[in-house]
This record gives structure tokens, sequence and C-alpha cells, in this order.
């Protein structure tokens, strides 16, 4: 119905898109590379976009049908609040019911969404133009006074957000239209855009307290949803993207065990199985009418070594476990070739801001054991807690298992998933850490790496970094940004308690009917949104 | 009068059990570490956000006043709402519950009748091979892990064969309909509770065969199967009643496993969510519920053997 | 004409835990006659009811008919199918249970039990059959015969379980009725009624029947010929009055041997001047909460009694009585409600634990069932020990000497002492039970009918080591039985009890030669003699009295024997405590009626003792 | 009854059965003790044979999912699975059978008390109650021998109340109380002796349930700490290796089925297999 009013700056026209577009009218794969590598995007990224969307291009989306989805979580702390979201189930459903002022692209670059266009003085003050014509599943249209409620509810604390330090910042948030929204910001921060694309963001009705059932703006229209049980999701036929979504119906529910996910998908039952471990992508590429759809990432499990605890503050310690741990194994073994290997830094090479000119540690027990005799701690049990039923636990395993060559006597302790997080992670000296992918290089360094920050992992204190970070953040020169990120990949590859030794692939496993699924790296099933890009083929 | 008095005095232990069971559930859970907040906030659970949310939830109040404004809750007939998505407990449990009930009531109709039968005719036939076979497939199958048999089933019948469904639902249109999603998981429900019952079956039958009425009512010239149907079986009804219930009780809240490889919606997966998330109002509530259920299955045991038993019965 | 039934050469063996086959009975062979009785005598072990269950074609479990043949109305019985043998047993040949308790189905009613044979085989409608089956109650003396069956066996007494099952053997109109041991277990007021039911039964329908018993004298009542058997081989065969008159293997004559009455032991003079050993008064007890002095259940009813050191007091009575209560009461294992007790003159305190250790010492329980008062997790040495060490604190050397000892005492072999109680035969059972209490070097045993589950030879066996013991250690016995010979052959005292209510006391040839109260008189007459004809002998008016059941009076101060006393005196005995008398003979005696009248009312019925006096001439001719 | 009475041999013959339970039970029970020291390698090492490789030579039982040594695996896994099991069904029945001797003995108020207690405690799922435990108070050994041994202490302990009232009411027990012996005296010398036998009959069903216990628990990624694993987890954790039937997953499962079959033999063979706890 907009189609012919905003061609422009519908997403179709910007990234993957666009590539197909140019790809149409003839251009070559190598231009188009060279062309993507140039806006900023690091080489092996840019390949892989044109590749998907070569891909892609064969293909022609089809309408009508309907799939059921397995994701990894099920209880009753299911949500449809974007507020209280918890994990990857909320998010892959919350997409499908709502939609966010920006959406990151492949390269999580953010692109316009509910807000049709941005601009921001000095990233400190930004506006927001919302589209016109876009209305909620209930009928009412979407104005600012709903953009300002989904955005400032976050900083109320009996909201319970899940992104409330990320709202804070927001120091202002006012309606300057009936379809503008500006937002001040307390300090500088070129990436607003990229944050307001994350799934907390989402955007839902002015006033919502009653989230028994979604009414958003999304490619789909909540009929059902059972905490812990199920929901299922009809094709909204005034979506404003015209002609999405595909399918006329997703039924999502969760399968926490991964077999009888995987089981659950090759008797036909559902049609995805999200969240794949390695182990079983074997299987599935074994059976014929089956897929597995793999999203470099740039998530990470990652030894913790405290700085204000013994026996991780001391340094020698920290460098001989950097050296204990057998990259190519953990890949190989653990994570069965799904995984690249990393560098004891977050930043992952499909990241713009990934840092290729730091020279790789590589597994050295000669290395580890001359900075374990020197550390003191050889022979003596030295605990890491880990989680159960996890790779973080065969993580572990690997390194006790390497650690027992050089006299390093690892005492791994295994902690029941339940309560891991609040009562285990960080809390004591030695701990395995899992990152999911964020959306942006300063959203992980600020959560993960700042001094201040309730996550800095390792209680590591560097104020060249915390200064970097702040300069980085409000700078809007990418090749300067650039820069700066790569010094502070160097520090914490050489300075800080944390040990990451690969940055593992997102699977999921998907029936071949199943088309149109393009990786985005913030996650599993293009980064959560497959909903209104998927069809099925009859 | 002598069985209503008796079941008057049974609901009344009935009930102090719960009021027990609840107390013990509230100080184990108030000990854990946690509490229903972080859950909520996850890995954004910084201490002032904790905070507002507590007080948003009331979890601010002393231990003992929660407790028993939850009581008094109860005993107006509100369980309460949960803490974790707002929901009122009865909407959470409710469907949950007719779910687990609808399974075990068919796990119970398959497994029960298959486990007197192979009771009776072990011990008609005991000490013959038959009897050990019996003894020894109903040992092994309760020996082997339930997820491990919960998986080879679902590969071989429905991944294999595609003749079951991998995924349980409630939903039942027609016979075969019921057949494909639910056999796999009532069998393996099934193979989990039937040894004991079976072998308790045996054990209560072998007792009666040996008295001296069974010998007499032989030496009347009874028949076999009359003899263990009309004779043997009314006097052995106790304890096998008794096994039984015990059995049929695990079938609400013992069967997470069987729920989560089926992903079948039912009560055990939600307590087990609820003590994960430490929403204690849906621990507390299913808590009473299984507790319920356990007392009223023993209290139908002993009716049972009170029916059977005319001693009991008539004075 | 063929006999109804022939056994020849039969052999049932048995299989032990090695899986070795032994004989339990072998090389037996016999007839019976249509319209015949034949009974199968013997001690436990002799294989009668073994014999008496392969005619059924039955064998117990582990058992096995091996050899034989057995033939009833023609058919062979071996060589039956299965469908046959059920056809056979129930039909043509039934079977009347020990233990009639036992033997009914306890959650059927009992009509349906006893008219599941008809029905089963189609041979009646439903109320035709119980048309008959209320006959048969009436013709077997039943009470309420058109509503008994509608009740559960727990409802209805011993005695008439025994005749409902005796009604269910004789609804199919059977060849042959098996009777196996069938009055054993009951009193002996109710035997006698039961035999009665029986024997008329049998004799209107001239049914042939196999009558299994240990008891001679029971046997002498109501068989034709009698099989005399031993360790499963037939000592004798021959008739009853032949059997009783001049038998001629030396088994049987034993057997007759241990019916002779005891010589009685000389009474121990009533010194009024030496304190008794034990001196009760009042005594009053029962069950269930205490209430205004009374237990809820109450079991005693104000018993008085008095036991000189070295003196043995037998106690008698039905089951129910209260005999094996009031030993406990004694013993402190249930506290008195009311009344006094004197240990030595002085105070007994009614609860164990107020008891000092010497107290406890002095009296010692020796209880009914040798099986179920031995642990049977301690072997014999080791309950022997143990009052050794609690009570004289010996030293193990000196421990295992005095077991030695005491095992001697009471006849054991020493090789006994590394047993487990279950692999001791009953009679051992009781010996070392015996021991124990020994082992304490108690003043007092009180003995709860020790006898009552031996077989007769063992029994008088064990009394016959009762009479050393007292005479050698000087020991006072309290001997509670339900039977007077035993009583008779112990006591120098007897006390009749009656629903906790003492009815006579007195010397034992007192008591026993000319019992005066009417329910001490209806017991006495109630014990089955070895003469023939016996049975028939018995006045209709004790025979009412055996008859009729115990029911409570008003109140607990009358005469508990109201209900059943043909000498009852309306207006009296209904109304006041009877009063306590001493009678001219020496007894003690609770009863309204007054010496003369009582004398003058038993002659009318003819006295038990002059009955006693043929019996001896048939024993000396025995021995 | 006068006959038929069996002649009782005063040393009974070991039927075949119980001879293979004792075997199968004595060969774990020496794999539990020795199985460590007779591993070809360490729990935890990894071998170069990749995962879920089958059974050869080199690795008799094939390898796991991280390409370890099975057969080393199952033989340090032995310890913790009979070992753990044994103790907490030990402790379980220990605990069940003192609290009913108690509670069948006293009578009153702390039967009362005790009875509800166990009640209650029956009625909570013991994976409900396990996660709770965990989660106060961690995975260590000790836990777990403890939250395993206190979720079957109520069964342990109705049955022993039952047996002990049943005991209580002999005339032995009478004897013993007549002779002034005190209660102590009589719980321990009179009454246990004659109910070791059903108790341990009871002991050997429930440690198959520990046994199960502990590989549920190992479902819900809660059990023993690694590199260590009970056999119950090893399947768990190979589970994946179903759709290639490796040996990883098949082995344990089967070392789990012959030990629980080895103790229900022996357990049914020493009872007679007709004198079970009916209650």
């Amino acid at each position: 119905m907009t189609t012919k009013r905003y061609p422009a700056i519908l997403p179709e026209f910007s990234d993957t898109a666009l590539i197909e577009t140019a790809l149409r009218r003839g251009a070559s794969r190598r231009q188009l590379i060279r062309w993507l590598s140039s806006a900023g995007m690091a080489t092996a990224m840019a390949s892989t976009i044109v590749a998907s969307a070569s891909r892609a291009l064969a293909q022609t989306p089809q309408r009508g049908g309907r799939i059921r989805v397995a994701s990894q979580t099920s209880s009753t702390a299911d949500t449809v609040d974007p507020a209280k979201q918890n994990n990857q189930t909320d998010y892959t459903r919350c997409f499908t019911f709502y939609n966010g002022l920006t959406r990151l692209d492949q390269s999580l670059t953010p692109q316009p969404e509910l807000a049709e266009s941005f601009a921001n003085e000095r990233a400190t003050v930004w506006t927001f133009k919302i589209r016109q014509g876009v209305k909620f599943h209930d009928g009412s249209p979407l104005t600012a006074v709903d953009v300002v409620y989904s955005l400032a509810r976050h900083k109320d604390p009996k909201t319970g957000s899940a992104a409330r330090a990320l709202a804070l910042p927001m120091e202002e948030i006012t309606a300057t239209g009936t379809h503008e929204v500006r937002i001040a910001l307390a300090s500088p921060n070129a990436d607003l855009p990229v944050v307001l694309g994350t799934p907390h963001f989402l955007i839902i009705k002015d006033g919502t307290t009653d989230f028994s059932k979604a009414v958003g703006t999304g490619p789909y229209r909540c009929q059902e949803f059972m905490p812990g049980v199920k929901s299922i999701a009809v094709r909204n036929p005034d979506y404003w993207k015209s002609g999405r979504p595909y399918l006329d119906e997703i039924e999502l529910i969760g399968i926490p065990d991964e077999t009888a996910r995987l089981n659950a998908l090759l008797s036909g039952d559902v049609h995805v199985a999200a969240s794949i471990s390695p182990r079983l992508a074997r299987r599935v590429q074994t059976a014929s009418g089956y897929a597995v759809f793999e999203t470099k990432a740039g998530g990470y499990n990652d030894v913790v070594m405290r700085k204000d605890a013994d026996p991780s503050r001391n340094p020698d310690l920290v460098l001989a476990l950097k050296h204990l741990q057998d990259r190519e194994q953990m890949r190989s073994a653990v994570f069965q070739g799904y995984a690249v290997v990393a560098n004891d830094q977050p930043i992952d090479p499909t990241n713009r801001f990934f840092f290729p000119g730091l020279a790789q540690r590589p597994f050295d027990p000669e290395k580890a054991r001359f900075h374990l005799q020197r550390s003191g701690f050889a022979n003596t049990p030295i605990p890491i807690h880990t989680m159960a039923s996890s790779t973080m636990l065969d993580q572990a395993v690997l390194l006790q298992q390497a650690g027992q060559g050089i006299g390093m006597n690892i005492d791994v302790k295994r902690m029941p998933a339940d309560g891991y997080w609040s009562n285990v992670w960080m809390k004591f000296p030695l701990t395995f850490g899992s990152i999911n992918p964020r959306p942006s290089a300063d959203v992980l360094f600020t959560l993960f790496f700042k001094s201040d920050s309730n996550w800095n992992e390792s209680a590591w204190r560097s104020e060249r970094f915390d200064q970097l970070l702040v300069t980085a953040r409000a700078e809007t020169d990418d090749a300067r940004r650039r820069q700066m990120y790569g010094e502070m990949q160097t520090l914490v590859h050489n300075e800080c308690g944390i040990g990451i030794p690969v940055f593992f692939s997102i699977l999921d496993a998907h029936t071949t009917k199943l088309k149109g699924l393009r990786a985005i790296p913030t996650g599993g099933l293009m980064g959560y949104s497959y909903s209104e890009n998927v069809w099925l083929e009859s | 009068m002598l069985m209503l008095g008796m079941i008057l005095r049974r609901v009344c232990g009935g009930l102090l059990t719960l009021l027990v069971v609840s107390v013990v559930v509230f100080v184990g859970a108030s000990i854990l570490p946690g509490d229903a907040t972080e859950a909520i906030l996850g890995q954004s659970a910084s201490p002032e956000a904790v905070a507002g949310l507590r007080q948003a939830l009331g979890l601010d109040l002393p231990a003992p006043e929660r407790y028993l404004r939850w009581l008094a809750g109860l005993l107006t007939g509100d369980p309460g709402i949960s803490l974790i998505n707002r929901m009122p407990i009865g909407q959470l449990i409710g469907p949950r519950l007719t779910n687990s009930l609808f399974l075990a009531a068919l796990t119970a109709a398959v497994a029960v009748p298959l486990a007197l039968l192979l009771g009776v005719t072990s011990a008609i036939w005991r000490g013959t091979a038959y009897d050990r076979v019996t003894n020894i497939t109903a040992v092994s199958l309760v020996s082997v892990p339930e997820f491990l048999l919960a998986t080879i089933g679902v590969i071989l019948f429905a991944v294999q064969l595609r003749w079951a469904s991998a995924m349980a639902t409630p939903v039942v249109d027609s016979l075969g309909g019921a057949l494909r999603t639910l056999a796999l998981p009532v069998l393996t429900l099934s193979f989990g509770i039937m040894a004991q019952m079976v072998r308790m079956t045996r054990a209560a039958l072998l007792g009666v065969l040996d008295s001296s009425y069974i010998e007499m009512a032989r030496l009347k010239g009874v028949r076999p199967a009359r003899l263990v149907l009309r004779h043997a079986l009314p006097n052995a009804a106790g304890p096998i009643a008794n096994a039984v219930a015990l059995n049929l009780s695990s079938l609400l809240g013992g069967v997470i496993i069987v729920e989560v490889i089926f992903s079948y919606p039912g009560l055990a997966k939600l307590a087990v969510d609820a003590v994960e998330t430490r929403d204690m109002p849906l621990v507390q509530a299913c808590a009473m519920i299984f507790c319920a259920a356990f007392m009223i299955l023993v209290l139908a045991a002993d009716l049972c053997s009170i029916l059977s038993n005319p001693r009991l019965r008539v004075r | 004409m063929t006999p109804l039934v022939e056994v020849s050469g039969l052999r049932v063996t048995a299989t032990n835990d090695r899986g070795a086959e032994t004989d339990i009975v072998r090389d037996i062979g016999f007839t019976v006659a249509r319209g015949e009785v034949l009974a199968l005598i013997g001690e436990s072990g002799s294989g009668k009811t073994t014999i008496a269950l392969s005619l059924l074609g039955y064998a117990r479990r582990g058992c096995r008919i091996a050899d034989g043949g057995i033939r009833v109305g023609g058919a062979d019985v071996r060589a039956l199918a299965p469908a046959e043998l059920a056809r056979l047993r129930g039909g043509q040949v039934a079977y009347v249970a020990q233990s009639a308790a036992a033997a009914f189905n306890p959650s059927q009613r009992l009509m349906d039990q006893v008219i599941e044979g008809v029905r089963m085989r189609g041979l009646m409608s439903r109320a035709n059959a119980e048309a008959k089956a209320r006959d048969l109650f009436r013709a077997l003396a039943l009470p309420e015969p058109d509503r008994i069956g509608a009740r559960f066996p727990h409802q209805v007494s011993g005695g008439q379980l025994q005749r409902l099952m005796a009604a269910m053997a004789l609804m199919t109109d059977p060849d042959l009725v098996v009777f196996d041991e069938p009055t054993t277990a009951l009193d002996v007021t109710t035997q006698v009624e039961v035999l009665r039911a029986f024997r008329e039964a049998v004799r209107e329908r001239k049914t042939t029947a196999i009558y299994v018993s240990h008891d001679l004298a029971v046997v002498a009542q109501v068989a034709d010929r009698i099989v005399v058997l031993r360790d499963g081989a037939i000592q004798e065969i021959g008739a009853t009055a032949q059997i009783l008159s001049g038998p001629a293997d030396p088994y049987t004559q034993s057997l007759l041997a241990a019916h002779a009455p005891k010589p009685q032991p000389p009474a121990a003079p009533r010194d009024v001047a030496v304190a008794p050993l034990l001196e009760v008064r009042g005594l009053v007890a029962g069950y269930g909460a205490t209430w205004q002095g009374r237990p809820a259940a109450p079991v005693l009813h104000d018993v008085d009694l008095e036991i000189r050191a070295g003196s043995a007091l037998g106690v008698i009575g039905e089951s129910g009585s209260g005999k094996s209560t009031l030993a406990r009461v004694i013993a402190g294992l249930l506290p008195a409600t009311s009344g006094m007790m004197r240990l030595d003159g002085e105070r007994l305190a009614p609860a164990l634990a107020s008891r000092g250790r010497e107290e406890l010492r002095r009296i010692q329980i020796v209880f009914q069932a040798a099986d179920t008062a031995l642990n049977p997790a301690h072997s014999v040495e080791r309950i022997l020990s143990r009052p050794l060490a609690f009570y004289h604190g010996l030293s193990r050397s000196e421990q295992r000497r005095r077991v030695r000892r005491l095992l001697d005492l009471v006849r054991l072999p020493a090789s006994l002492l590394d047993r487990l109680p279950t692999e001791l035969s009953g009679g051992q059972k009781t010996r070392v039970n015996l021991a124990r209490a020994l082992a304490a070097e108690p003043a007092l045993l009180l003995c709860d009918e020790v006898t009552a589950s031996l077989d007769t030879v063992v029994g008088a066996a064990i009394l016959d080591l009762l009479a050393e013991l007292r005479s050698e250690l000087g020991l006072a016995l309290m001997f509670i039985s339900h039977d007077l010979k035993t009583v008779r052959a112990v006591c120098d005292e007897v006390m009749v009890l009656y629903a906790g209510q003492v009815m006579e006391r007195g010397t034992g040839q007192a008591v026993m030669q000319a019992p005066q109260h009417p329910y001490a008189d209806l017991l006495a007459a109630s014990v089955p003699e070895l003469r023939p004809g016996w049975l028939d002998s018995i006045d209709e008016t004790r025979l009412a009295e055996a008859r009729s059941r115990f029911s409570f009076p008003g109140s607990p101060d009358l005469c508990a024997f109201i209900s059943r006393c043909a000498a009852r005196a309306p207006g009296l005995c209904d109304a006041a405590p009877p009063p306590i008398r001493r009678f001219a003979k020496g007894s003690d005696i609770r009863c309204h009626r007054t010496e003369q009248e009582l004398v003058a009312l038993q002659s009318k019925h003819g006295s038990v003792s002059a009955a006693i006096l043929p019996l001896k001439r048939v024993v000396k001719r025995a021995l | 009854m006068s006959a038929a009475a069996p002649i009782t041999a005063p040393r009974r013959r070991i039927p075949a059965a119980v001879q293979i339970g004792i075997a199968l039970v004595l060969f774990w029970a020496t794999l539990a003790a020795f199985g460590p020291y007779l591993a070809p390698y360490s729990a935890g090492y990894v071998v170069n044979a990749g995962p879920f490789a089958p059974m050869s030579t080199a690795y008799p039982l094939g390898t796991d999912y991280l390409g370890r040594d099975m057969l080393s695996r199952i033989l340090h896994g032995a310890r913790y699975t009979v070992g753990v099991a044994l103790l907490a069904t030990v402790l379980a029945c220990l605990a069940g059978t003192t609290l009913g001797l108690l509670a069948a003995v006293r009578r009153g108020w702390i039967d009362a008390l005790i009875s509800r207690a166990a009640d209650a405690l029956i009625s909570i799922p013991h994976l409900m109650f396990a996660l709770v435990v965990v989660a106060a108070f961690g995975t260590s050994l000790p836990v777990l021998v403890l939250m395993a041994a206190v979720s079957y202490v109520p069964g342990s302990f109705r049955i022993s109340r039952a047996l002990a009232l049943d005991i209580n009411a002999m005339d032995f027990i009478q004897v013993a109380r007549a002779r002034g012996e005190g209660t102590a005296y009589i719980l321990r010398e009179e009454i246990l002796p004659n109910m070791l036998f059903p108790v341990m009959t009871d002991l050997g069903l429930r440690f198959v349930f520990v046994v199960l216990l502990l590989s549920g628990l190992s479902f819900l990624g809660l059990g023993i700490q690694p590199p260590n694993a009970d056999w119950g987890a090893l399947v768990r954790e190979n589970i994946v290796g179903i759709y290639e039937a490796a040996p990883a997953v098949v082995v344990p499962a089967v070392a789990i089925a012959i030990l629980t079959i080895g103790i229900t033999l022996l357990i049914d063979g020493l009872s007679g297999s007709n004198h079970e706890i009916v209650r």
C-alpha cells in the first residue's frame, strides 16, 4: 500500500536487497565486494554477504503455508514484553509481533525501520522521524507518543527492564511532533541507532501494561500466547512492508532438550529447530531434506580470571591459562569446526572494527608451563567454575586436560545452569562466561570491559581503555574509530584477565523447504527476524 | 460410619500435611540464593534495578509476612499471581494441570491393567520361565534411564518409521491421532511405573494364594481363573492398591523428563521452571497440587483396602 | 459291594530345598465302605492330612503323589484330567478343613461361599441352592439359619464356621466327606456341639466320611474304624471298639496311655499362717482408656487369687475368658486398672516400669506360642544367655556353663545351642521357652497354654517335666489352660474363669472331681472320653448350655454365665451380684444357688464323676 | 495341619539366579573399587580418534562426544555410580529404619510428626527436590549423596515402621519387656535383627532408584563433577551419539541395566521371591 509513496527507503533497497538489485543489473561480484569493503566492511564479511545475496536471488518468495518452529527454551518466564525479554526464544517471538525504530543489517549497520530517518547533533541529540501510516494490530496508528512510551519505560525500575542500563543515558525522550521523537543523551554516542535496533527497544503501544497478548506493528498478529507452552502468530494482512510476510502462520514452541528438538525436526513435527549444537549438526547434514543454517557471529565462551582475587590476580597464572587454550582442539572437538579461532579479545572477524593486525596467541604448553612455574601455582588445585551441560563445560574439561600435561591441577567445578549467572559467573576467582553476540563494539566493550561496568568480568582497570571507549563512542569518523578500537583490542589481548579461545557460530536446523534465511550476526534465525523474510517452498 | 470417620480423619491429616509442605517449600525456597528479580533481569541485574523490582513485586517484605499473605490468599481461594509474568496462578496452572491429568489418566489406563495382568499371571505361574522373564523384563525396563528410553522410542518410531509424533500434544481429535501423538510418552511413563506394580501384585497375590481359603477353594473344585479373580485378587487388593497409588502419584510431578523430551505442556515442567525462576507463588501452588494428589491417591488406596476387606468395612 | 474308597500302595513325596525327594507317607492302603466313617489318627507329621488330601487328588506345594492307587467311587483319582479333578473336588469328594476361620474367604459372604460349588457346576438355581443351604444350616443346628448366610466369616464364631464349612461340604451331596481335624481349634464346649451336629448330619445322609484327628477320644465318638498312623506309615487298622479295648500295636497303646488320668499331685497343705507367695485381691484389668476406674474394654472383673510357694494353681476357661490377660497383668505387661497384688507380702507395682529387677526376676512368664515367643533371629544359646547376663550378671564362661545346665534341665541336647528357633520342633521350642524362664531362677512361673499347640505325647512329656521342676526347684506355678486334663495333671489348686470372673476356686480334687458351679460342670462334662457313646450320653440341657453364646450381662457385677446357665434363677441372677461361698468339698463358688440346689440339679443331669470310672477300666486294659 | 511339613535342610543350596546376581554385583563392586586403576586413560583425556569412534582394539568401547576413551570413562564412572548410589542408599535405609523404629515403638506425637514429614517429602517430586537442594548447596559429592539419601528416606521409613509395628506386637518382645529390658535394647537386639532381611530387600530396590535419580539429575545438568561422570551422565552426555548407535551411549546404558538386574536377582533370590514386603 505504501510502496509507491516511499520507494527510496524501503528496506529492500538497503544492504542485501541493494546488492541483489546491483547483481540483477549486472554488477560483478568482485566489484561489489570491493565496493562494500571500501564502505568499511571486512573483506571476509563482504564476500559472505555477496554470496548469500547471490543465493537468495536464485529463489523467488512464495506466499502461504504455516510452519512450526522449535526454539531452545520454554518456560513461564516467556514474555512478549520487549523490556523483559531474556532469551533468544523471546527475541525470536517478539520480532514476529513488533518492529524497532531501526534494524541491524548483515554488517550490523543500523537501517531505518519504524523510523524513516534519523539525524544527530554531535552524537548527543538525536532526532527520529517516525514512519507515517503504520498501524498497530488493533488498528490504531503509530505515533511519536507510542515511541516515547516504549523507550521511556525502560528507565523505570518497576518495569524490570533488562535494558535499563542502556536506556538510562537517554536523558530526555520527547515527542516533538506527531511523528517525530527527540532523544537527548547524557554523553555522545554515535551508536544510538544500533542500540535502538536491539530486541529490547521494540516499539509497543502507548500505555501497554498487559502483556498476555502482543499488540505491535510487526508482520504477524498474536493469536495465542501461552508462556512455557507456545505462541501462534498469524499473518498481519495490513503489514506496512508491502508483500510481506510470506507465511500464513507460525507456531513457536520451546523444546529445551536439543536431541528432542532435532528429533521433532527429523520426524517432520517442526520445520525449524533453532540453536542446534555442533555435535548434532553432523546428523542434520546426513539427513536428506534438512540443512544447517550457520550464522557466524561474535558469541564466545571465555575464561574469566578476576584481577581482584587470588589466585587469578597473578599475571603469570593468567598468561599460563591463556597459552594453555588449545584453540584448534576446542574448535574441532567442542564445536565440530563451527567456530573461528579467537585471540583473547572480544571483537570477531565479522565486525567492521575487527583488528586483523593483532598477532595470534598460539597454544603453547611450554610457555604455559614457564608462566605456571613462575606463578608458583604448579601442582596446587586451581578451581574453575563452569556451567553444567554446556560447551563451557566441554571447554573447561579440555583446559583441565591440557593442564595435566604441564602440572597444572585444574579442578573443574560443574555448577547447575539454574542460578549460574547470578551466583557463579564472576563470583569466583576463575569462572567461565558465555557472551552473546552484541550489536556493536561499543556495546560489547562498555558492558564487559569498562572499569566501572557491573559486568567488567575480570575486574580489569585500564584508564587508557576507558578513555578510548568514550572517545570512540563520540567519534563519527569510521577510520578514526577503527584505529581506536584496534588499540582497545590490543589492550584487552595483552592485559585483561579474559581468555577467549574461539568465536562460535550459531546453528539452526531447518527443512530445505524453508527458504529465505540469511545470516545476521546478532543472533540465530537472521538475528531473530526470520519471520518476515522466510517462505515455504510448496 | 466407620469409613466416614476414617475419611474425615485422613482429610484433616492431609490438610495438616499440606500445611507442612507449604511451610517446608517456602522455607526451602527462601534459603535459595537469588530471587525472581534476578531471573527477570538476567545479566542486567544491577543492585539498583533489583531493589526497584523487588519492591514492585512485594519481595522486600519479610518472609513470614509474605508466607502469611500467601496463605491468607489461598484460604480465600486466591493462589496469587506469578511473579515472573504477572499472570494469575490459576490461569497458568489450569490448562497445564488438565494436560497432566490427561496424560496421567492415559498412562494409568495403560499401565495399571497391564501391570495387574502381568503380576497376576506371573503369580499364577510362579517359578516358571514366564515368571522369571516377566520379572527381569520389568526390572530391566525400569532400570533404563527414562530419557534414553524416550529418545530411542522417538528415533525409532517417529524419526525412522514416522508412525508416531516426536511431540506430544494434549489435543486429541481421533483415536489414530491420539495413538500418534501420545503413544510414545504414555509407553515411556508406563515402563517406568509398571515394574513396581507388577512385583507388588505378584507378591501380594502369592501371599494370598498360600492361604488356607485358597487351598479350600481349590479343594472345592474352583478352577484357576475363578480362583485368582474371585477368591485371591479381592483379598490382595489392599497392598496392590497401595503400590498403584504410590506409583501413580509420581505421574503429576515426576514426569519432567518425559514432558521435556516430548515438549508436553504439563505441570512438572511448570514446577521446575517456577523453581528456576524463583516464582514462589507458582512453586507453592504446584507443591500443593502434588501433595494433594498424593494424599488423594493414598486415601483412595486405603478406601480400596477397606472396601475389599469386610473386617474393616462392617463390624 | 465294592468299597467306595480304595487306597493301595500310596506314596507321597516332598521335595526339599536341595531338590531331593523324601517320602512323607508310604505303603498306605485301606478301604472305606459306603456309609462308613473311617478315622485317620496320628500325631503331627504322621501324614494323616497328606493321605486325606490325596483322596481329592491334591498334594500341597512341594509335594507329589508318587505312587499307588486312589479310587473313589470307581474313578481313578490319579488318572483324572484337571477339569475332571475339579469336578470331583467339591462334587463327589468334599473337604472340611481344620481351621474354618482360615479356610473361609474373608472377603466373601458366607452364603456365596457355601453355594459356590453347586452354582459353579450349574446344579441348582441360586434360590434353590440358598434354600438347600438354609436347610443344612438348620440341620447343623446353626443359629438364625435364614440370616447367617448374609454374614462375613469374621462375624460368626469358630464353632459356627466349622458347621458352615460342613454345610458347604454337604451342599453337593458328596459320596465322601473328608473331615480334617474339624474340631481341634475349638473350645471343649463348642467341640461337643459341633461333634454332635456333624455326627447327626453324617448319620442322616448316610454319608461316607474320613475323619482325620489326633484325638482318640473324639474319634471314638464318630468313627466306625480307625487307621493309626505314625511317621507316614500305618501302624494298625481296626474297628473302633477293637482299637480302644485291645490295641495290638505298641504305639496305639502309648496313645491310649497318654489319655490315662495322671496321679493327682498331693495338695500342699493350706497353711494360713505362711503368707502366700503371690496374693491378688480385687483385680480389674482390660484394654483401652480408663474411665471412672474401669477400662473401656474390661477383661478381668474383681479377681482374687493366692499362690503359695511351691504350689501350682491351674486357671481354666474357654478362649476369651481372660486367662492370658491374667498372666499378663501379674507379669506387669498390662498394668491393672485397680486391685492389689503382693509378692511375698511386698506390694507389687502394677506397671513393669515401676517394678524392681529383682521383682521382675522372681516372676517369669512362659508364653503360649513358642513360635512367636522366641526371637527367630537369635540362637538358642543367645536366648538362654540373656537372662543369665541380665539378672545374674554372669561372665561369658559362666553363662555357657549355665546354659548347658539349663538345657539338661529341660532335657534338650547341647547340640541345639547354635540352632535358630525355626530349626527346632514344636516341643523343643516349648522347652527352650521354658528354659529361658528358668534361667532367671524365678519363684513363680506363669505358664500360658504351654502345651496347647503340642501333640498329646509331646505335651504329656512337657507336663511331666513341669511336675519334676516343681519338686526339684520348689517352683510355684500358675498354669493356664483350656484343657482340664492337663490342669488336672499338674495343679493342686484350680480356678475356673469365665468372661473374666472367677466362677469356682478350690483344690484340684474338689473342682475337678465334683465341679459344682454350673459352668465348671459344663466344662468338665464337655471333655471327650474314650468311651464310645459318650457323645450320645451328653444331656440335652448341657448341650443347650454349650450351644448358646456368651452375651454380656446387664452389669459387670452380675454373673457373666447367666445367658447360658441352665440353673439360672430369674429375678435373682439378673438382678444382684452373685455371692462367693465356700462349699463343703472345699471350693469357693460364685453363684446364687446354694450347694444343695446345685447338687440336686447335677444329679438330674447325671454326674460327671460317675463317667470317669469306666474310662479308667478301659485304660487299664489298654496298658 | 498335621502333615506335609517339609523337611528343612540345615544348609540351603544357593539358586542359580542368586549366583548370577552375586557374580554381577561383585563384578561391579570390583570395578568400583579398582576401576580407576585399570583404566587405560584418565577420565578427561582426549584420545586421537575423533568423537563417537566405534569399538576398536585401541579403544575397546569407542570414544565419547569429545573423543575421550569410553572404557576409561566407564571405569572411572563405576566408582561414582556404584559408590554414590550405594552410599546414598545405605544412608537412606539407615535413617529410614531408625526413624521407622522410633515411630513404631514410641507411637504418639513422634510417630505422627515423622509420618507427616515423610508424607510431605514423598509428595514432592524427587527431581524438583533435587533442583532446590542443588541450587542451595551446589553439587559437591556430599550434597549429592545426602540429597539422594533424603529423597529415599520416606520410603524406607514407611516400610521400616510397618515392619517394626508388626514385630513389636510379637510375644518375644513382650518377653523382653517383662524381663525389664530397656527400649534401646529391645530396638537394637530384638526388633532390628528381624527387620534386616526385608530392609535389605528394600535397599536393593532403592539402590536402583538412586542410580536412576542420579541419571535424571544429569538430565537436568546436575550431578557428579567433571571430568568424572556417573553412568547415567555418560548416557546423557553422549545421547547425541544415538543416531549412529555409538557405543558411547549404548555401553553405559547396558552397564546400568546389568547392575540393576544383578541386584534384583540377588535380592529376589535371597528373599525366596515370595517374601516380598507387601506395603
